[in-house]
């Protein structure tokens, strides 16, 4: 806490800051990842299957379903992208 | 979201704006990632309901586009009303 | 890790701890700013927005619906805040 | 959230202990505000379904502060039957 | 940053990420208690409490259906986890 | 989740190698958390309905072990297809 000493604790702290921001970057992109799966999961869980649940294993329907749901699903997520990279801001 | 909704910085020594900035900014990147996903799963639960082919139709396409149009601007006019409300500015009902 | 050397690292590990206390709390205060604003948004999109989609723009009795829609929700907001803050413990 | 359901401190050396402790209060701070968002959202989706005015009528009032309120009950009672069954503590049928 | 330095700094570096995953991982477990004790708290909200909320107090058929809740949500917790536990991968 | 899907950690210096393992486990653990938690909440709520007992009757539990068991079945199915579309693989309809 020198007079002289700030400045540098202040460069030094912005070199760990960028390396912070990196994986503080690298972190979210994970999270968005996990996050887009979780939901595409849930989602056509709720949207394909039946809410009785009288069988344990998925029927030919249910499964042709589940991968229609997830391609159009990452359709949808592909084409709001495209939106919202066009947005003047967000 | 906003950055001027996460409060203000003056009156910090520089090292701690410096990380108190770095804060927001990951904040706003986790939000708008967030933000991202929760409309993509809200356009699809409100537009895609059929699944016989496993391309989006032409129908579809412009109810998700639409969703996705209409959910920027409302959230951009919810983002006007809340920064009035919290600064307390009052508005005819 | 001398035999005096404990007390002093507690100190210190003491001083950090309030600082990332204070930066722990900066953190909790924003998380919670924009998590009412996503569930302010989310909730009035479902209360105004109509579901099908017809149009891209936000007609007037959207437009109107959604600003007295964020005042009852902010509204709402405070009084429960104020119910809140009479509890015993929460 | 109570602060027992986060477990047992014993054993740990003092600066990890403190170390803990500080995770707990922060862990507890995000959550109750969580809850407080959680609340409001609930409370203003079950009894808000108007938007002739921008302010709540004495109904919706009194039908959010009732809904709070049983919310606040509700949640003290599941944490007693949480803390039991963590314990494992056997309760009539 | 000495030529003989790196090694070092990786072997302290794996002491303290050894330290840091044993604190992540009591986070995490912590993280999953509150995140059960919410979805049980929500969930039972939803199936035991009228929605209208014509009064203030639990009646006596809300307080045994909360606890006939808990009871319940525990046991399914505790039948997906003997599920989970049997699985080859999650 | 699938820890492929986290991306590539070749390349880095040995040192953010380990620090960027470290954090994919971690994030790894708390989905499986929350996975797990979700799972149970949504079983409970597609199969629970009755609460006269404070047990689960037969039928009752044996929707939420055909629920976990369908869930689990799904979540893998998506994650197969999860993995293809991100790599771009072309499929029929």
């Amino acid at each position: 806490m020198a007079a002289k000493g700030q400045p540098v604790n202040v460069q030094k702290e912005q070199v760990n800051m960028q390396k912070e921001q990196m994986f503080g970057l690298a972190e979210k992109e994970m999270e968005y990842r996990v996050d887009l799966f979780n939901r595409l999961t849930q989602t056509c869980f709720s949207k394909c299957i039946e809410k009785r649940h009288k069988e344990a294993e998925l029927n030919m329907g249910e499964n042709s379903c589940i991968d229609r749901c997830a391609s159009k699903y990452w359709q949808v997520t592909n084409l709001v992208g495209q939106l919202l990279g066009n947005q003047p801001q967000m | 979201m906003d950055k001027s909704m996460l409060g203000d910085l003056d009156g910090l020594p520089e090292e701690d704006k410096m990380r108190m900035a770095a804060m927001v900014d990951q904040l706003q990147i986790r939000d708008s990632l967030r933000m991202y996903n929760s409309l993509v799963e809200r356009c699809f639960t409100d537009c895609v309901d059929t699944f016989r082919r496993k391309t989006l139709d032409k129908q579809e396409e412009s109810c998700v586009r639409r969703c996705a149009e209409k959910f920027l601007k409302h959230s951009m006019r919810v983002g006007m009303r809340f920064a009035e409300l919290n600064q307390g500015v009052a508005t005819p009902d």
